[in-house]
């Protein structure tokens, strides 16, 4: 047999485990030799597994241009998440990917003006191409990033926030949680109504995702400012299992996520029927 | 032609085994049909189709994906693939043959799923000309021509013989292997037989029933169409239509702990199923309406859309005769067609 | 220990002791020095009413060649009627294993007390001899999970 | 009978009495009737059917139907007062929001085993009798009523209805049936026999769920086979044991509620006699524990939620029988 497979996964290690707020945890994760287990492009995903437990997608939150490793931002909400979190650092899982489309970083994308906007968990998908484009500065105007959660204790990659991207000139971050909290003195409110107040120009290409119901309001948000469709784009999930769009349950209409997504244009989105 | 009496259909099918796996529809105690491997004294079927289809030779309803051995930290991945053995599947009716242009394009499109092409690349289908279709019967709505089957090779009964043709290299190669035991034959009488059977297709009860009204540009509006309530409201959710359908595909990837391993295996998974689409923060489909509807609309809308006009259905009947609550593809067609 | 005639077999059994007469019941024998095939897994259970046919079944499934139900005598239960329940199912189920073609032998219901050490002991020794003879569970065994 | 049950829930609409009936719906052919929900009389007009082919049972879909705004009108036949009223028993159904009109059945028609007789394009079936008259593609067939007949209505235990607000036509009679024949029959096979025999029957089961989905006794809100977290969810017999545990637990689990209407017989694709795995749960229920017939009345319990401190001891299974 030596035709290429992708339903057998490869392994891979876990070499560092980083808790990121109280339920979240970003893996680092890298072949049993050393190094990265394959190449990818920000937005892409792989599927992770632990034997007996279960597989599940999850995007790449780490940026192409690390070369040395891959890593996953993971909430802990279900059985197979609940056993990532509960693992120690060393221990082997399987990895098979990547798998998806991208964020077209190096078409549409490139040149423009870019905002971000994410609510959460929802920072991880867009964390890869954050940083993908601050490492390719020149092929790209201005970055802006509109991050919140429901606390200060929920921002995922906070650390990272405040010593990169705060720190880098060409990086504007705006932050927000949901509620007053003590030691915060930064905004207060939810992402929609923060775009909205912030009222960034029409002219950038937006990049959104979090949950259903922050996506929603943010798109009804940009749309008063005066976005259309075609600027923004999306990142979906489903359940998946097979993620090569053959075991026929992530479709929305006849677009399947793992195949086809996970990202999405609204424009293309707003073609299919409302199933998700 | 090349022909074979029928009286030595025996002496064919032992050639046949001999060389490689042979299997036959055949009768069952219960009255209803089967594939079975062929032994000595095995004798075709004489009811028209199979209740599961060929498709199970192809995918069949479990299969061993990959295996894990665990111990401590460290996982080691076994890969169970082995090259598979040549097989024929003989007497595969005009609609199952069609089924495989619709799983390829499924399976064989990028990336090749390996376990599929393994057995593709292995079996030969021979298929077998229907003479006397039954009321269920539709697969000339799918431009299928139950006279005239598709498969590596046919062959065709005129009541007395049976008579073979390629239909690619590898049906050439079938037809050579058994070219010892076949005698040129004269048609006349086969001509006679098909025109006959051409002549009952266009009388049974389903004939009218067109796809004009289906395909890809057809997405929302009959996705909204207020239709799906009534249809879906009887229906039991079970999986009975997505497992002798000969087109249904959607598998689950499972493991299972052996207690020495880690055995992943995939299955038949059915959108009729209440969990199909379920996942730990929640459900798209959370009702027997929406889960309905996907089965239908990906036969009838999405996969044409993907697939260049190719529908999801071959029109075999197996869900008219077989659904619990006798709903099904020609149903929904009619009703969604209703202005 | 258990006389070899022979045969190699060592039949695996899944021994369910109710927590209260049963379980007591092994422990007994087993600080009197009684003997009873090492084989001889014991699941404790807070009452035998709690095994579910489940329960049975996926021990035959996971390798066990034979399956005993222990409880406290009917009368004793310490819930007062558990076993009363537990008997009338493991009758109905142990009927159908039979009526599927299962050996009946590999099943068996035994009411032991917490008094009565020597009675387990014997009973254990007995159904592993009665097993024993049937040879390995190949009519209720899951392929995939049999020992290479 | 089709025109009294549709003047009948005319009648029950216009005067308000309920504002829905249930029954069976014409299809394509003369055997694939749908059940079906009717709201109007046009709609009973246009499609509701009452014929030898209307031998789905309704009976489970008035566990959701029953929950909804208003009234539902229900024709029950005989064995399925007995579903019906089993599940009253387990609070499954509002009987407030039912009517429920008994109507005679003399036995219904199997599609399905006509076919296995070598019949095919079936265009109509006529019962003449103790025959059938099968008009076809291909000419007229006569078969005997038994070969024609689902095996469900061939063991009728009886034409009583246990539960109902009106009837149309007069009550029937339990019936003294032959329907544990067959598994006394299996019951003195040897072991090795009936394994056999259960191998090459269970063999066929492809999972579909369509027995359990139609079980008016298998309303659990979710399936301990369907959940991943009870270590035993399978959704395909990947092995011949699963093939087993499934049947086994299903059956031991509808024990002493089921009534025997033998829809899962009846729906099975692949034809498998699933009703004689419930059937000998019932015989033996019969003769260990007295005789029971569950969906008979509201109140008793049921056998395998009672106890009697005489009751036999499980090596009754090793003392009778055929080894």
């Amino acid at each position: 047999m030596n035709s290429i497979e992708t339903l057998i996964p490869k392994i891979g290690v876990v070499t560092d485990i980083r808790q990121d707020t109280p339920d979240v945890k970003t893996f680092r994760v890298v072949s049993p030799e050393g190094g990265k287990l394959f190449e990818h492009m920000p937005g892409q995903c792989a599927m992770l597994s632990v034997p007996g437990v279960g597989e599940g997608m999850f995007s790449i939150t780490s940026s192409p241009t690390n070369k040395e490793f891959m890593e996953f931002s993971i909430k802990k909400c279900g059985c197979l998440t609940g056993w990532l979190h509960a693992m120690d650092v060393g221990q082997q899982i399987t990895v098979r990917g990547p798998y998806g489309n991208h964020f077209p970083v190096e078409t549409e994308l490139k040149g423009r003006d870019l905002l971000f906007i994410a609510g959460g968990i929802g920072l991880a998908p867009l964390r890869s191409v954050i940083n993908y484009v601050r490492d390719k500065r020149e092929n790209y105007g201005s970055i802006q990033v509109i991050y919140g959660s429901r606390s200060k204790d929920d921002l995922v990659d906070y650390q990272e926030i405040l010593d990169e991207w705060m720190n880098d000139p060409g990086v504007e971050v705006d932050l927000t949680i949901d509620n007053p909290q003590e030691g915060w003195d930064g905004h207060v409110g939810f992402v929609p109504n923060y775009v909205k107040e912030l009222a960034p120009s029409t002219d950038k290409t937006v990049l959104v995702c979090g949950p259903p119901i922050m996506i929603k309001f943010t798109l009804a948000g940009l749309k008063e400012l005066g976005f259309t469709d075609t600027q923004v784009y999306t990142t979906m999930e489903l359940r998946m299992k097979c993620a090569v769009g053959k075991c026929g349950r992530c479709n929305i209409g006849n677009k399947y996520v793992c195949k086809d997504g996970p990202v999405f244009r609204f424009d293309e989105l707003g073609e299919l029927p409302d199933e998700y | 032609m090349l022909k074979i009496a029928i009286d030595s259909l025996g002496e064919l099918f032992g050639k046949i085994a001999s060389a490689q796996t042979l299997y036959i529809p055949a009768d069952r105690p219960d009255g209803e049909a089967e594939y079975r491997k062929y032994e000595p004294g095995m004798k075709l079927t004489g009811r028209l189709n199979t209740v599961r289809s060929a498709k199970d030779f192809f995918f069949p309803q479990t299969e061993s994906l990959v295996d894990f051995k665990v111990e401590g930290k460290n996982i080691e991945v076994i890969d169970p693939r082995k090259e598979c053995e040549d097989f024929v599947v003989f007497g595969v009716r005009a609609c199952d043959a069609r089924s495989f242009t619709i799983l390829d394009k499924v399976f064989l499109a990028d990336p090749v799923d390996s376990y599929y092409k393994n057995r593709r690349d292995h079996g030969t289908i021979v298929t077998m000309a229907c003479t006397r279709p039954a009321e269920t019967c539709f697969c000339g709505t799918f431009g299928i021509d139950a006279t005239a089957p598709e498969g590596d090779a046919a062959c065709f009964s005129d009541g007395e013989s049976i008579f073979f043709k390629a239909n690619n290299d590898k049906g050439q190669r079938f037809i050579d292997s058994i070219s010892s035991l076949l005698e040129e034959g004269d048609t006349a009488k086969l001509d006679e037989v098909q025109s006959k059977t051409r002549e009952i297709l266009k009388k049974l009860p389903l004939a009218a029933l067109s796809t004009e009204n289906f395909g890809g540009d057809k997405l929302n509006e009959y996705f909204n169409s207020d239709k799906w309530g009534e249809l879906s409201e009887s229906c039991l959710g079970c999986g009975t239509c997505t497992f002798v359908c000969p087109t249904c595909q959607c598998y689950d990837i499972k493991d299972f702990d052996t207690g020495h391993g880690i055995k992943r295996f995939r299955c038949w998974d059915s959108c009729m199923y209440s969990d199909f689409t379920k996942m730990a923060h929640g459900n798209p489909r959370l009702t027997q309406l929406e889960r309905f509807r996907q089965r239908f609309m990906h036969k009838l809308v999405y996969f044409p859309k993907n697939n260049d006009g190719e529908f999801g259905c071959v029109g075999c009947g197996r869900c008219l005769s077989k659904c619990p609550i006798s709903m099904n593809i020609v149903k929904v067609m009619k009703a969604l067609e209703e202005k | 220990m258990q006389v070899n005639d022979n045969k190699d077999f060592q039949p695996t059994i899944v021994a369910f002791c109710c927590n209260w007469c049963s379980y007591a019941g092994a422990d007994l024998s087993g600080t009197n020095r009684l003997n009873y095939p090492t084989n001889v897994k014991i699941i404790r259970v807070p009452c035998s009413c709690r095994v579910n046919p489940m329960f049975i079944l996926r021990a035959f499934q996971r390798g066990a060649d034979g399956v005993i139900i222990c409880g406290c005598h009917p009368g004793d239960c310490h819930y007062t009627s558990g076993n009363y329940y537990a008997r009338r199912r493991m009758t109905l189920l142990f009927s159908m294993l039979d009526y599927l073609g299962i050996e009946r032998d590999r099943t068996r219901v035994e009411w032991v007390s917490a008094a009565e050490g020597q009675k387990f002991a014997k009973t254990m020794n007995e159904f592993t001899e009665a097993v024993r003879k049937l040879g390995p569970n190949r009519r209720l065994e899951d392929l995939r999970c049999r020992k290479q | 009978m089709q025109e009294a049950m549709i003047s009948k829930a005319k009648a029950l609409l216009a005067d308000g009495t309920v504002t829905r009936v249930i029954g069976w719906k014409r299809g394509e052919f003369v055997y694939d009737v749908t059940p079906a929900v009717f709201e109007s009389a046009q709609e009973l007009d246009e499609g509701f059917v009452y014929d030898d082919f209307t031998a789905a049972n309704v009976s489970k879909y008035l566990i959701k139907e029953s929950r909804k705004e208003g009234k539902i009108l229900c024709f029950l036949k005989p064995c399925d007062t007995y579903s019906f009223n089993q599940l009253i028993k387990e609070h499954r159904i509002i009987r407030e929001n039912v009517y429920i009109v008994g109507i005679p059945s003399d036995g219904k028609l199997d599609a399905e085993k006509i076919k296995s007789k070598g019949i095919t394009g079936i265009l109509s079936a006529q019962r003449d009798g103790d025959t059938v008259k099968v008009e076809t593609l291909y000419g007229i067939e006569t078969l005997p009523l038994a070969d024609a007949m689902l095996e469900k209505c061939l063991s009728c235990k009886s034409k009583k209805h246990v539960i109902y607000d009106e009837l149309i036509g007069e009550d029937g009679e339990v019936i003294d049936s032959d329907r544990f024949d067959m598994v006394e029959k299996l019951e003195n096979m040897t072991a090795e026999e009936r394994f056999e025999f259960w191998r090459s029957e269970l063999s066929k089961c492809i999972r579909c769920n369509a027995c359990r989905n139609v079980c008016p006794a298998c309303s659990c809100e979710k399936c301990v086979f369907d959940n991943p977290q009870s270590g035993v969810e399978n959704k395909a017999p990947a092995d011949s044991f699963e093939e087993n545990m499934f049947h086994i637990i299903r059956a031991f689990h509808v024990a002493g509620r089921c009534t025997d209407c033998g829809e899962c017989s009846r729906v099975c694709p692949q034809n498998i006699p699933l009703h004689l795995l419930n059937r000998k749960f019932i015989k033996d229920i019969n003769s260990l524990y007295g005789e029971y017939q569950a969906g008979e009345d509201t109140t008793s319990r049921s056998p395998l939620t009672n106890y009697d401190t005489e009751d036999c001891e499980p090596k009754i299974v090793h003392e009778r029988g055929v080894e």
